[in-house]
């Protein structure tokens, strides 16, 4: 017999995860992707939309409700010519896995003694390899039920690139799995808060005058990881400079260009919520998750008091961390959208394929040997 | 006798700009111009009338060769002519005759400059009114000062003013500032109607030309002083400021006024027709026409115009569908067989129109048909005393010996009781005899018109149909002429052509689907109908084709052919 | 308008003179006919003659505008001339014409193209302007009624109207 | 005969991107902080904003119908304008001056003007074929309504765009 509390507790989880952290943040993220943008380009960007019947702008912030209803309320137009129930499929099989991902990501330590994780799964980074994987049927669906040759090509183009990605997407892991001897993304994340970020290893025992040699040594490899596994990140999500799929000059709109309306909107809040949720990705592995730098997280438990339950204003602190540490690098995702031009097909493929992949496989290696060479087998 | 045969000696060589070209013997110097593809401009020549010369503008340079002195051999060129010798003034070409070994410059300097000169002079005095002038975009005045006019004016002093919208007639303004003093309205009226009303009061600068105040313009021809007008002084009051002539569409076609047939073009804009006017047939009506048949086409801007089949249903009659009326009708005509089916057609339809009611009237066996005839008065220029365009048409097709003689049958018939179904076709029964309480009689009476006349009050089925510039056909005119009609504009609403009215009838009443097209039903024709052997609907051309001899003849066009022997005038 | 016999006869006459189908040759003779008789044309007038001659009133109309010796209204009891072609233009005929006006009585503020006549109020003289007279030696000239006279200054003006008393 | 482009030779640097990448990343956040430093000018804010004032001589914005000095209408509806407008926007139907009109003189109107500013580019052939100066782009260019037929402007409209022009050539002036 299950309590109550058992299912009580993961379904608000989920429902506040979900509906109040990770929708609302696709939603900004778009008002952000545009007004990030225009002041890249000496624009204004939407600044106008504040609250209904009043003057009051806020910067434009009410700008994403406003899209929201207009999507909900545009005319959802099926073309005739289209296989309607994968038509109607492919939305929702990008948009769910997106959204699935994001069970696993430790979002904060602990509030009133509940971890502040969906489902602390031991394989995390598996479970979001494998669910993530699963959005390429999304849009290779979307493109071919639309029945149209612009869709069709975007869709082909799509899935060959996550396909190609996904590869040096896990191999990039590999090294950091090695070091940290860990699959449970909680447990990552507590390693890095005791003894360094994997990419600020200054701390704890991971810091080199703690007599931290590996994490010294093994801070090269992690950050080729880091480079490999980003830039893979963008290809995974669609994002430029590799958003061949969707590519306007010669697709026109890629995969979507048959939908309209709320699906159209799915596929592009599939979008950015894959984007956030590698964005959280990246910082749990690399850059310690909700955990504060240099060792903070242990003073603040000292000064609570109490060592076995985190007190409730840390995990809030925790839990803003590691959303200013997520916004960061949507942000940088935003940044480099805005400034770099697409690449070619064929140079993505090579990208890939040729350094992404030998890379990721050698850094394998360059790890095991440092850990080999630096630590003492117990 | 000897005269008609036309030998070699009766060409002269005249050389027009440099190129040698042969001309009959007698030809003016413009014409020979015209036919060396050298346009030279002029305002008051106009070939059906005389030539006063008074405009001057088609001066040109003349040169003859020199007689040579006796016992010396004429100085010859490469080809063999004589070497011209140019005068140094030059003359008009519209008045002149050529001659043998005869030289016509149009574009050397001298006549460039006469032109100019010329045209800087008409234009002292014009208005610059053009915007508001009906006459614009079909103004010679433009064209020329265009083509050969100095492009601006040196003229300082104050124009002349002269009287501006003057009524000279019923049918006509007159903007005397506008007026270039050619005088082709003065000829006409004198030469060709015999009206000679028009004349220039007013010496020297303030020339002007006028009506006696006792008397107007208002013979039945008096519109044609307006298409020959070159400029905008005469304008016709029925298209006065309606359309600019740009934006009208022209369409060579036929006037159905009366057994005449004048060639005619209606100039119509998005389904609207504008104005009507003659085209030149010199087997016809040469370039003429009459004010009455002018204004034909208002009769199609009827506001009683049928725009929908319908079915008369207890009182009243109800709109339905075509594939409805049609069959409808069909099926009531078809009840009745022999003497209880009469059809009465009109003359007025076309050769088409009336084959199809034959082979209508076939298949349905129909007892009596025939057309009603319809007569005026006509007078010695062109309007014929009948006012039925295709009563021969109708003679040979529907083999009518005296075309409305059967009418008389028709009513007795009625009177009998022995006829109880009738079907009509673009006539309005009781105009033409019939009374209200005769069709009462009758059990079915299906109408093909284009007005809700009160016949069409009293039919069970009413059958729109279009008018005659909304409609494509070939008519036979009174001197058995073999012409076509065209359509200009579509007929209203939902109407249709009568042909395809009759059509659809025939198709319904025998089940065969055949012809789908105007032409077809004239290609069934030629082999129906013997005076059609051999020809074809392209074939009948925009001029026609003479198919039957009347004995019949024009009076203007005789009186014309004598001023032509005369040489009064080109013709 | 009364026709008198006389005239009616003479009429006639002036017609006999040209064959019958080219009656309209005797236009201009009847119009000096008509203009003797009552000093001027009118529209009866005009009418009368295009009657007689078996032509539209217009022609006549057209020759009566054409020629300036036809007058259309009636003109004073000594009708005045004055040319004012160059020679005498340079002479000083504005000037003899301005003092004859001035002498007679004679507004000549109303005249215009169509209607180049001026009469005086007491009906007794009128005047309009010519074209040459052909004494181009002997400018300004004038001519009163058939009366011919030459340098005709502005001051000989009292003089010249004083004949006509 | 094919023209062969020769690859530039790449650095190592070059080759590898990143560089760039950064040069790159380096001038978008340049601008991103001169806007955020408010240091450079950026788009007008349009309804509450605007640059009527700064609006060139030659501005083509709605075309209009104007009046002369004594209020007569200047279009004599010789639809010149109708027969050159490129989309068929305008529409005339003209009419004769009755008599007794103090302008008769002129002898024609428009009896209905219409153009259709859903039709309407704005292009100014209307005002460069009038032979009259009656038709003239004025600079409104906020031409708004909410059904089709608010946006025909008919003649009484137009000529309240327009208004009253003076010092045009008066051709028809009974003064003259």
């Amino acid at each position: 017999m299950i309590e109550l509390s058992e299912l009580l507790v993961p379904a608000i989880k989920i429902v506040v995860l979900v509906f109040a952290v990770i929708l609302p943040m696709v939603a900004y993220s778009v008002w952000a992707e545009r007004r990030v943008s225009a002041i890249i380009q000496d624009r204004v960007g939407p600044n106008r939309v504040g609250i209904p019947f009043t003057k009051i702008g806020l910067a434009g912030l009410g700008q994403p409700i406003s899209d929201g209803i207009k999507f909900l309320l545009k005319e959802d137009f099926t073309p005739g010519h289209v296989n309607k129930l994968y038509f109607w499929l492919a939305p929702a099989l990008t948009m769910v896995p997106a959204i699935l991902t994001c069970a696993v990501l430790p979002f904060g330590s602990e509030l009133f003694g509940e971890k502040m994780v969906v489902a602390d799964l031991n394989v995390g980074p598996l479970f979001i390899f494998a669910i993530a994987s699963l959005s390429v049927y999304g849009i290779v669906l979307a493109g071919w039920s639309s029945n149209s040759k612009y869709p069709f090509l975007g869709g082909i183009r799509s899935s060959s690139q996550m396909i190609s990605y996904e590869i040096s997407l896990g191999l990039s892991l590999v090294p950091v799995l090695l070091i940290f001897g860990e699959l449970n993304l909680s447990a990552i994340v507590e390693e890095q808060s005791e003894n360094g970020w994997l990419l600020l290893p200054l701390w704890g025992e991971g810091a080199i005058w703690n007599g931290g040699w590996d994490r010294f040594f093994l801070f090269f490899p992690s950050l080729l990881a880091f480079i490999i596994f980003t830039t893979s990140i963008f290809a995974e999500t669609n994002r430029l400079p590799f958003d061949l799929p969707e590519c306007e000059t010669e697709l026109v709109a890629g995969y979507h260009t048959e939908y309209s309306s709320m699906k159209f909107a799915l596929f592009f809040l599939g979008e950015y919520a894959a984007m956030i949720i590698g964005s959280g990705l990246i910082v749990t592995l690399f850059l310690g998750g909700w955990s504060l730098p240099f060792g903070c997280d242990a003073a603040l438990m000292q000064m609570a008091g109490n060592p076995e339950q985190v007190p409730w204003w840390l995990g809030l602190i925790h839990i803003s961390t590691f959303l200013v540490k997520v916004v960061g690098f949507i942000i940088f995702f935003i940044w480099v959208r805005w400034t770099l031009p697409r690449f070619r097909y064929d140079q993505l493929m090579k990208l890939g394929w040729i350094v992404f992949f030998e890379l990721a496989l050698l850094n394998i290696f360059i790890t095991a040997g440092i850990i080999f060479l630096t630590r003492s087998p117990d | 006798m000897a005269v008609s045969k036309k030998s070699s000696e009766d060409l002269v060589n005249v050389q027009v700009d440099g190129h040698w070209i042969r001309v009959p013997k007698g030809t003016r110097m413009i014409e020979a111009c015209k036919q060396a593809a050298a346009e030279v401009p002029h305002y008051c020549y106009h070939p059906k009338l005389t030539s006063p010369g008074n405009c001057r503008m088609c001066l040109v340079e003349m040169g003859m060769p020199p007689r040579p002195t006796p016992g010396e051999e004429a100085e010859l060129d490469a080809e063999g002519h004589a070497k011209i010798n140019w005068m140094p003034r030059p003359v008009i070409a519209c008045a002149n005759t050529v001659a043998e070994g005869m030289g016509i410059r149009t574009q050397s300097l001298l006549a460039k400059e006469c032109r100019q000169g010329v045209m800087e002079f008409l234009l002292i005095n014009h208005p610059l009114d053009c915007p508001i002038c009906d006459q614009a975009g079909e103004c010679t005045l433009q064209e020329y000062s265009v083509e050969h006019g100095n492009g601006q004016s040196r003229f300082l002093e104050s124009k002349v003013k002269k009287p501006k919208n003057v009524d000279i007639g019923p049918r006509i303004r007159l903007d005397d500032e506008r007026c270039v003093l050619c005088s082709r309205c003065v000829r006409f009226s004198k030469e060709v109607v015999d009206d000679d009303v028009l004349g220039f009061v007013d010496r020297g600068s303030h020339n002007t030309l006028a009506v006696h105040p006792d008397r107007k313009l208002e013979n039945n021809y008096s519109l044609n002083t307006v298409d020959i007008c070159p400029v905008g002084a005469l304008t016709s009051n029925d298209f006065r400021f309606k359309m600019r002539v740009w934006f009208m569409r022209e369409t060579k076609s036929l006037c159905t006024g009366c057994a005449r047939g004048c060639n005619t073009l209606i100039g119509s804009r998005e389904g609207k027709i504008y104005r009507q006017g003659p085209r030149e047939n010199n087997k016809v009506n040469s370039a003429w026409m009459c004010d009455s048949g002018r204004m034909e086409y208002h009769r199609l801007e009827d506001p009683a115009r049928l725009t929908d089949p319908m079915i008369k249903r207890g009182r009243t009659h109800n709109v339905v569908d075509w594939t409805e009326a049609i069959c409808r009708a069909a099926k009531d005509l078809s009840r009745f067989k022999g003497d209880e089916l009469a059809i009465i057609a009109s003359g007025g339809m076309t050769n088409e129109e009336l084959y199809l009611t034959r082979t209508l009237a076939e298949s349905l066996e129909a007892g009596v048909v025939d057309v009603v005839k319809r007569s005026g008065s006509g007078d010695d220029y062109l309007s014929h005393s009948d006012k039925n365009p295709n009563v021969n048409g109708a003679r040979k097709i529907l083999k009518l010996r005296s075309p409305g003689s059967r009418l008389k049958l028709i009513h007795a018939g009625i009177a009998e009781g022995k006829i109880k179904a009738l079907l009509v076709l673009g006539e309005d029964l009781l105009d033409i005899g019939f009374s209200e309480e005769e069709l009462g009689g009758l059990k079915c009476m299906v109408l093909v018109h284009m007005i809700a006349n009160p016949t069409a009050k009293m039919s069970t089925v009413v059958l729109p149909g279009a008018g005659y510039a909304e409609k494509r056909g070939s008519m036979i005119n009174a001197t058995g002429r073999l012409q076509r009609l065209n359509k200009a504009i579509d007929s209203p609403g939902l109407s249709r052509e009568d042909w395809e009215i009759l059509q659809g009838l025939n198709r319904a009443v025998d089940g065969k689907d055949e012809v789908t097209e105007l032409v077809d039903v004239f290609g069934e024709m030629t082999s129906a109908v013997s005076i059609f052997k051999g020809l074809s609907f392209a074939g009948i051309g925009d001029l026609g084709v003479d198919v039957m001899d009347t004995g019949e003849s024009v009076p203007l066009l005789e009186r014309e052919a004598k001023r032509v022997r005369d040489g009064l005038i080109v013709g | 308008m009364e026709i008198p016999k006389e005239l009616e006869k003479s009429a006639d006459d002036a017609i006999g003179h040209y064959p019958p189908e080219e009656k309209r040759s005797a236009a201009l003779p009847l119009l000096h006919l008509v203009q003797q008789e009552f000093g001027f044309i009118n529209d009866d007038a005009i009418s009368w003659v295009a009657d007689k001659l078996a032509v539209e009133p217009i022609k006549i109309l057209e020759l009566v505008t054409f020629y300036p010796g036809f007058r259309q209204k009636a003109p004073g009891e000594y009708h005045i001339r004055v040319c004012r072609t160059l020679s005498c233009a340079m002479a000083g005929c504005h000037k003899t014409m301005e003092k004859i006006c001035e002498i007679a009585g004679i507004d000549r503020s109303k005249v215009s193209h169509h209607d180049p006549i001026a009469v005086s109020s007491d009906g007794k003289f009128s005047i309009e302007f010519a074209e040459c007279l052909a004494s181009c030696g002997t400018g300004p000239v004038c001519l009163v009624g058939d009366d011919f006279h030459e340098e005709v200054k502005p001051e000989n003006a009292k003089a010249l109207l004083q004949q006509y008393k | 005969m094919p023209i062969v482009v020769k690859r530039p030779r790449l650095t190592l640097a070059e080759k590898c991107y990143f560089p760039a990448l950064m040069k790159g990343l380096r001038i978008t956040l340049g601008h991103a902080i001169r806007i955020l430093q408010r240091k450079k000018k950026v788009t007008m804010q349009y309804p509450e904003v605007k640059w009527d004032d700064n609006l060139p001589e030659h501005y083509r914005g709605a075309p209009a119908l104007v009046t002369d000095e004594h209020d007569r209408e200047r279009c004599v509806s010789c639809q010149l304008c109708e027969f050159i407008c490129p989309p068929r926007a305008i529409k005339i139907v003209p009419e004769e001056i009755p008599p007794g009109d103090e302008w008769q003189k002129v002898e024609k109107r428009p009896e209905s003007f219409d153009i259709d500013m859903l039709r309407c580019i704005y292009c100014g052939m209307c005002q460069e074929v009038c032979p009259e100066q009656a038709i003239f782009l004025r600079k409104d260019y906020a031409i708004t309504g909410v059904s089709r037929e608010e946006m025909i402007h008919d003649k009484q409209k137009l000529y309240e765009i327009g208004g009253k022009r003076e010092g045009l050539i008066n051709k028809w002036n009974k003064l003259k």
